[in-house]
């Protein structure tokens, strides 16, 4: 591809949005609207003799480059059958304390972990292995989590008591709540 | 790093393109190109020094207590020992180990910026349009084994509520005396947060602390509370002596 | 190209970070992770050999397409996208004693840079490019931190053992100081 093609398919890469041909010229000082067409069109031409998975489109008021339609449905699919899904060790510890110390709220979770679990909480709940079960006392009436019953059909447990105790988890995890 | 050559000029603004007192110290060392295991500590110590004569108050901490520790080594190459003294350990060790740890930090951090700056000279896919059409997420792999031993974690990072073993931390009055009268040779009054950085740990408040009263008494500084609770002035008395 | 090259350029192009070969390879129940080895190599020549303004390069744990660097700043000063900040000096040195030496606590690597180091780990943090792996034994039991894999993402680094081996530096660190 020439140059102005090059340039022109790393901006429509790299941009946010698609891009008119008017923008696409502001790339190069020496680029008109008709080189920029002609460039345009060897990217098209380009994309299609060589057989690739991409496609230059112009929809709207912009150009852009799309995956063509037939690998869309593939990527699709292959993301349903995609293989199981590992939680990470930060995510199953927060959920292991939400379990043993439920209801809980995201401070005293915090103060356990030592750090920031706002983005894990979030993740939790929206694989609803979590959910708001109700609001704590004091500042701001805090959410307070607890597990949900994908949470035990996910572990195979008929209830929480299913839960091996261990004695150290009753004085860290079991604690009452430090008074404020 | 070329130094400004403005003699009116403080050194605040020339001080804030160093990382740190061991950056200042082996950019001294390169400009003065003395070898890092022979340190003529007398010289650097006298150029650091004059290098932080004005130092911004939130850095002064740092800073200083490198310039004490420069001129404690410094008296201890003065005292007099015994030339087959097998045991004698140049008191310029320490240093000069943490110099060179230092000095591959920077090694290391200079080929992070490049790759840094590789990396930020080209730009990942923008806009997914296909992002519309977000499939759920895959289903999880979970295993008790797996929740258990992250409670298990959980057990050893928490932190324990009572059984602190309480250990005694040396205190190290001599070294804040060292950083005291650093401070007073370079300006007559100072300030608690000069002594001590705010994070100080409660050893080194009480070492600080102890160190004022300990200069108080033999009579080279004056501390002064002008409202209860108020901030404590450190003056420096006529007839102290000079670090 | 041949088929599976297709279908991984165009999960490539969908993607706004690196895909593992192994994700790669679900695409496709045929592929196995040597055929998308080898379709990722016809790929990135096919990007070499017709002269494009991408290319497709192997870094985190997975591959990428990205923009070619020589095409950044007409980008940038057209203003379709902009480069992220610009880590600090302090920022990379704390973040190298963390890629070496991790896990390790704050009091270490304020032992070794000789400053203050908490505002730089908290903004490490909250940029992801560090997290918590633990706590350490002793007074307080303080917090180990390590690298994230989005620090090798941003550091164009396939893994830690890309970083420069200590008997590389120039300094090498002796254990003892020479006896002087």
């Amino acid at each position: 591809m020439n140059p102005l093609a090059r340039l022109l398919e790393a901006a429509l890469f790299a941009s946010n949005r698609p891009v008119p041909v008017d923008e696409l010229a502001a790339l190069d000082p020496e680029a008109s609207p008709a080189t920029v067409v002609a460039a345009l069109g060897e990217i098209r031409d380009t994309y299609q003799a060589n057989g690739h998975g991409v496609e230059l489109v112009e929809l709207g008021d912009g150009w852009q480059v799309l995956t063509r339609p037939e690998y869309t449905d593939a990527i699709e699919r292959a993301q349903l059958a995609a293989r199981p899904h590992r939680l990470s060790g930060a995510a199953l510890e927060t959920l292991a304390i939400i379990a043993y110390r439920q209801p809980i709220g995201r401070a005293e979770i915090e103060e356990i972990r030592g750090v920031n679990c706002g983005a894990i909480l979030k993740s939790l709940h929206e694989r609803a292995l979590i959910d708001v079960t109700g609001r704590g006392e004091g500042m701001g009436r805090p959410l307070l989590y607890g597990t949900t019953p994908l949470f035990l059909e996910q572990f195979a447990l008929r209830h929480l008591e299913e839960l091996p105790r261990a004695d150290e988890l009753a004085v860290t995890l079991r604690a009452e709540p430090r008074a404020i | 790093m070329t130094a400004p050559a403005n003699l009116g000029d403080p050194f605040v603004v020339e001080l804030q393109q160093f990382e740190g007192p061991l950056d200042l110290l082996l950019s001294l060392i390169r400009d003065e190109q003395v070898d890092i295991y022979d340190i003529p500590i007398a010289r650097i110590a006298e150029q650091f020094l004059a290098r932080i004569q004005t130092l911004a108050i939130d850095q002064a901490a740092e800073y200083l207590e490198m310039a004490a520790r420069l001129l404690r080594i410094k008296a201890q190459l003065l005292l007099p020992r015994n030339q087959d003294d097998e045991a004698w350990e140049d008191p310029r060790a320490e240093l000069v180990r943490r110099l060179l740890e230092y000095q591959q930090v920077r090694e290391i951090s200079d080929h992070l910026g490049r790759m840094a700056e590789d990396r930020r000279s080209r730009f990942a896919r923008a806009w997914l349009p296909q992002q519309a059409v977000e499939p759920p997420p895959a289903p999880l792999a979970l295993s008790l084994g797996e929740l258990l031993s992250a409670v298990d974690r959980v057990l050893r990072m928490a932190r324990e509520p009572h059984l602190h073993d309480v250990v005694p931390r040396p205190l190290d009055v001599d070294g804040f005396i060292g950083t005291i009268r650093a401070i007073l040779a370079l300006r007559a009054h100072a300030r608690w947060y000069d002594v001590i950085r705010p994070s100080a740990e409660s050893w080194e408040v009480l070492s600080a602390l102890l160190a004022l009263l300990e200069l108080a008494r033999r009579g080279e500084l004056r501390l002064r509370q002008a409202t209860p609770f108020g901030s404590m002035v450190i003056t420096r008395e006529s007839t102290g002596q000079a670090a």
